[in-house]
């Protein structure tokens, strides 16, 4: 009766309804978002059989604790994406049902092929809604990128198949690993390609600056805070239960991920946009992530991946609410605005602190966690390219921060004179949601410890695979 | 050699060949029609491989939809060639 | 044959993104990939004396030879994504187009 | 330059593959037959869940699987989550292509006399083949999507004949809606008859009968309904929109 299929299910049927009664769409789309909520909670966790055939026949759904977790922050951040979104979410709300069931079904399916189709449930899901940016050529940009990463991770999802004849992805490294590291070696890295695209890995990521760089208050939150964490752990899952790497490809990816996330943070730093230098630093905190499971450090890698969904979602809301209220997202037209937002100002700023990794914040303790886990691996040098490139964003963000809430001139006194004419950024009641999200992220920042207790439960259901590359290339 | 041999060669080749003139042509209406022509001997390729669910969902999906969606798409690029005979 | 024809098909979709940046032959060049990728699939589950998996009065019930039915199944669902990424593409590609007047991206350059 | 630079990348990659692919998987030699190992036998067998009993046409009643079209049972009965996800992917492209053209007002399409008559006399030809298509997808080849597709041939075969779109595009939405509400409810009614969402629970009758194979034909026409009313709202936003700005 409570089974979680009701998580994927639910969200469907609500789209399928809202076709014909356009009207409630926003009702429906913050209906079962709620009835998610409850299903959650009630749901028993466990294996789930659809069709009634055991995997591997039929298709399953893993509702373990690490999926509790992410489907849990997907759903809290999607209703308050949608509810500050406001008119926006009314007009793509069956677009939004359609991306939630995508999503849940992405993080809860216990199957290769079914994966595949619900990545592609997503990713046409959110072309659509980066047209909402009205950048066409971004989405085009995107859309074309994706869906040849789509055909990747399909037939890399096919010679699994072929290989070991199975798709049930629970368990599947350890028939992978029988084989040998030259036939293994190519369905592993088409799987890592068809997802680097939704992760925005170095060389397929471009699309990211572009959609990210022009969000509004609907895709900035949805892209950074919603489908940046989903794919996040989608990835953790791949990594955790079907991944086997050998030398070359780990360290392969090991580098790509790194060469993301410093390049990402240089370019963030060298941007005189507060929307691109968002993008960049979700780029550059995709790849931290990235490297935290590609080191098999999945418990660093969730906390590191909630931290930036919730700082992420504060940033994107009040930057897209600014900028899209003063017309600008540039330096210098922005410079003191936070004179007139205060309230804006202060959620923003604990985002960008906890984001930083600033003591007291969760981030600080997502980011501690995360260099003490890599030092354990014996790879000392990374940790230290972490701390280096850490520097460069608390630089930046720092920076941003400044300008944003003083209004003088560099080498005068504070004035309010030169701060922009007060504009309606955001209404009364999307402000409290902000602030809701902020007092959220604050109070984990308080706890930390037991924020890590609960996840490390998750991150031990993820994990069963025991080799990684640190042990197998590190030696 | 046996018949259904030759033929799965001559689709094979057929294929490579069809994909080789749909992508490096510059004619975009060309490029289209050649499209559709591949999508048609990757019907028959999909029989001979004893896929008649795919051949025949290729068939109207592939061949047919696919194509007529492209059509309807650069359907201002076919006025613009009948006034200039070039189109990129 | 047809296997090789699969993923030369693959790589020449592959070459032909790599090549263009006109819009229209772009989705072509996806939809060349696709095709390839589906062939590539089906030619997985196949078995030289293996009949279509339909069981028909003809077939005998001891000897069931069938070609692995579950490629065919993928390719199945694969064709329809495909047809509804490349309907979604072209009517963004019209929207640029709308916007432009090309359905060059080198002509159009950076949108910012 | 580019183009040869690709070029080179290509072949390198192609060797690679083909080297790779020679060397572990017997594919460019396929098997005279199904390994034994494969699951897949159990879908042909159709001994998923235990039994031994002999699948023969016509014959074998009550089997887990009714389907005589084993890719059909793959399809709508095995794996019939993805093919929900797949109506789901068709679903909102064709509402994306809506949202994106939908603003046009229809351009009148002039046609002749020889089009307009050969349409009309086809366009209900092809609307019944689609309908026997997805109503025996259990049978022969073919099934929902090819049918349905076939349905929306027929519309735009009629759309051409009479110069405007003459089926009222409302009921098309409330057919892509009830289609699609009804697919999940019958998943529903199996969650709590027979414990698991999408499972079988009518009697799967004969193999190779019209009536049989369970839920599967109903599915089947729904799915056909369903894909048949979403590719007709695609060619319909597509014959409408016309370059603005």
């Amino acid at each position: 009766m409570w089974s979680p299929v009701w998580l994927i299910v639910l969200p469907l049927l609500m789209a399928f309804i809202s076709v014909v009664i356009k009207k409630q769409q926003y009702l429906l789309l913050n209906l079962s978002i709620l009835l998610n909520l409850a299903v959650l909670y009630l749901a028993p966790q466990g294996m789930v059989i659809i069709g009634g055939f055991r995997p591997p026949f039929g298709i399953s759904l893993n509702f373990d604790r690490y999926a509790f977790i992410s489907l849990l922050l997907i759903q809290v951040l999607m209703l308050f994406a949608t509810f500050i979104a406001g008119p926006l979410a009314k007009k793509y709300g069956t677009v939004l049902l359609v991306l939630l069931a995508g999503i849940n079904g992405m993080l809860l399916t216990n199957d290769l092929f079914n994966l595949f189709v619900m990545i592609e449930v997503v990713s046409i899901a959110s072309f659509i809604i980066s047209t909402s940016n009205g950048k066409f050529t971004h989405t085009f940009h995107y859309l074309i990128l994706a869906s040849v990463g789509g055909v990747f991770f399909l037939l890399g999802a096919v010679m699994v198949y072929a290989y070991t004849g199975t798709l049930v992805v629970q368990g599947l490294f350890a028939t992978l690993g029988q084989l040998p590291n030259a036939i293994s070696l190519i369905p592993m890295m088409l799987i890592i390609l068809g997802l680097a695209v939704e992760l925005k890995l170095m060389p397929v990521g471009s699309w990211a600056k572009n959609i990210y760089g022009n969000s509004n208050v609907l895709t900035g939150p949805i892209f950074a805070a919603v489908l940046a964490p989903a794919f996040g752990f989608v990835f953790g899952r791949m990594m955790g239960e079907v991944v086997v790497l050998n030398p070359i490809t780990g360290y392969t990816l090991l580098f790509m991920a790194i060469a993301t996330f410093v390049l990402g943070e240089l370019a963030a730093y060298r941007q005189k946009d507060l929307l691109k230098t968002l993008a960049f630093s979700s780029i550059a905190q995709s790849g931290l992530a990235i490297i935290l499971f590609t080191l098999n450090l999945p418990f660093a890698a969730i906390l590191l991946l909630i931290n930036n969904a919730l700082a992420k979602s504060i940033l994107f809301w009040v930057a897209t609410g600014v900028s899209t209220a003063y017309e600008t997202s540039s330096m210098k037209g922005l410079r003191g605005v936070f004179y007139n937002h205060r309230i804006l100002g202060i959620t923003f700023s604990i985002a960008s602190l906890s984001l930083v990794g600033i003591p007291l914040f969760l981030g600080f303790y997502a980011k501690v966690t995360a260099v003490m886990a890599i030092f354990t691996t014996g790879l000392i040098w990374i940790p230290v390219v972490i701390l280096a490139t850490a520097i460069i964003e608390g630089a930046y963000m720092m920076k941003w921060l400044l300008q944003l809430w003083s209004p003088a001139k560099e080498g005068h006194l504070a004035s309010t004179e030169e701060v922009p004419e007060k504009r309606e950024a955001l209404n009364m009641t999307q402000i409290v949601a902000v602030c809701l999200v902020a007092l959220i992220l604050f109070v984990f920042g308080l706890v930390p410890q037991r924020v890590g207790r609960v996840l490390s439960v998750a991150s031990q259901a993820e994990i069963s695979q025991v080799e990684t590359v640190a042990e197998g290339g590190g030696q | 050699m046996s018949m259904v041999l030759i033929l799965e060669w001559v689709v094979g080749i057929a294929l490579i060949g069809g994909a080789i003139a749909c992508v490096t042509t510059e004619n975009i209406l060309a490029a289209i029609v050649r499209l559709s022509l591949l999508s048609m001997v990757a019907v028959v390729a999909f029989a001979l491989m004893r896929a008649p669910d795919v051949a025949l969902t290729e068939a109207v999906i592939g061949s047919g939809l696919v194509t007529f969606v492209f059509v309807v798409t650069v359907k201002e690029l076919f006025a613009k060639e009948d006034k200039n005979e070039e189109v990129h | 044959m047809i296997q090789f024809a699969g993923i030369a098909l693959i790589l020449i979709g592959i070459y032909g993104l790599m090549t263009t940046k006109h819009m229209i032959k772009l989705i072509i060049a996806l939809n060349v990939l696709e095709l390839g990728a589906n062939i590539f699939i089906i030619s997985v589950g196949f078995v030289k004396n293996g009949l279509a998996p339909i069981l028909t009065a003809d077939v005998p019930s001891d000897l069931l030879n069938f070609v692995d039915p579950l490629p065919q199944a993928m390719v199945l669902t694969a064709i329809v994504i495909g047809f509804g990424a490349t309907a979604l593409g072209l009517a963004v590609a019209r929207k640029v187009y709308g916007k432009y007047q090309t359905y060059d991206l080198s002509v159009i350059g950076g949108e910012e | 330059m580019k183009k040869f630079i690709s070029f080179l990348l290509i072949l390198v990659l192609a060797f690679f593959l083909m080297t790779s692919l020679n060397s572990s998987l017997d594919f460019f030699n396929p098997p005279n037959s199904l390994d034994e190992t494969r699951m897949s036998n159990a879908f042909i067998h159709k001994n998923a869940s235990g039994g031994s009993d002999p699948v023969e046409f016509g014959k074998s009643t009550g089997l887990e699987d009714g389907s005589a079209n084993i890719v059909t049972s793959v399809v709508v009965d095995y794996r019939s989550f993805d093919t929900l996800g797949e109506i789901t992917v068709l679903f909102i492209s064709a509402l994306g292509v809506g949202l994106l053209l939908g603003a046009g007002t229809g351009a009148k399409q002039r046609s002749g006399f020889i089009l307009k008559t050969a349409a009309k006399l086809i366009s209900p030809l092809m609307m019944v083949t689609g309908i026997f298509i997805f109503t025996h997808g259990h049978l022969t080849p073919g099934g929902g999507f090819p049918g349905g597709s076939m349905m929306a041939t027929a519309f735009l075969l009629n759309y051409f004949g009479s110069g405007s779109i003459s089926t009222d595009l409302k009921s098309l939405k409330w057919m892509e809606s009830l289609a699609g509400v009804f697919y999940i409810v019958i998943g529903l009614i199996g969650l709590f008859v027979a414990g698991s969402f999408l499972q079988n629970y009518l009697p799967t009758g004969t193999v190779g009968h019209l009536f049989s194979a369970g839920i599967i034909p109903i599915i089947y026409v729904l799915v056909g309904l369903k894909v048949g009313s979403e590719v007709s709202g695609i060619i319909a936003d597509f014959s409408k929109s016309e370059v603005t700005s």
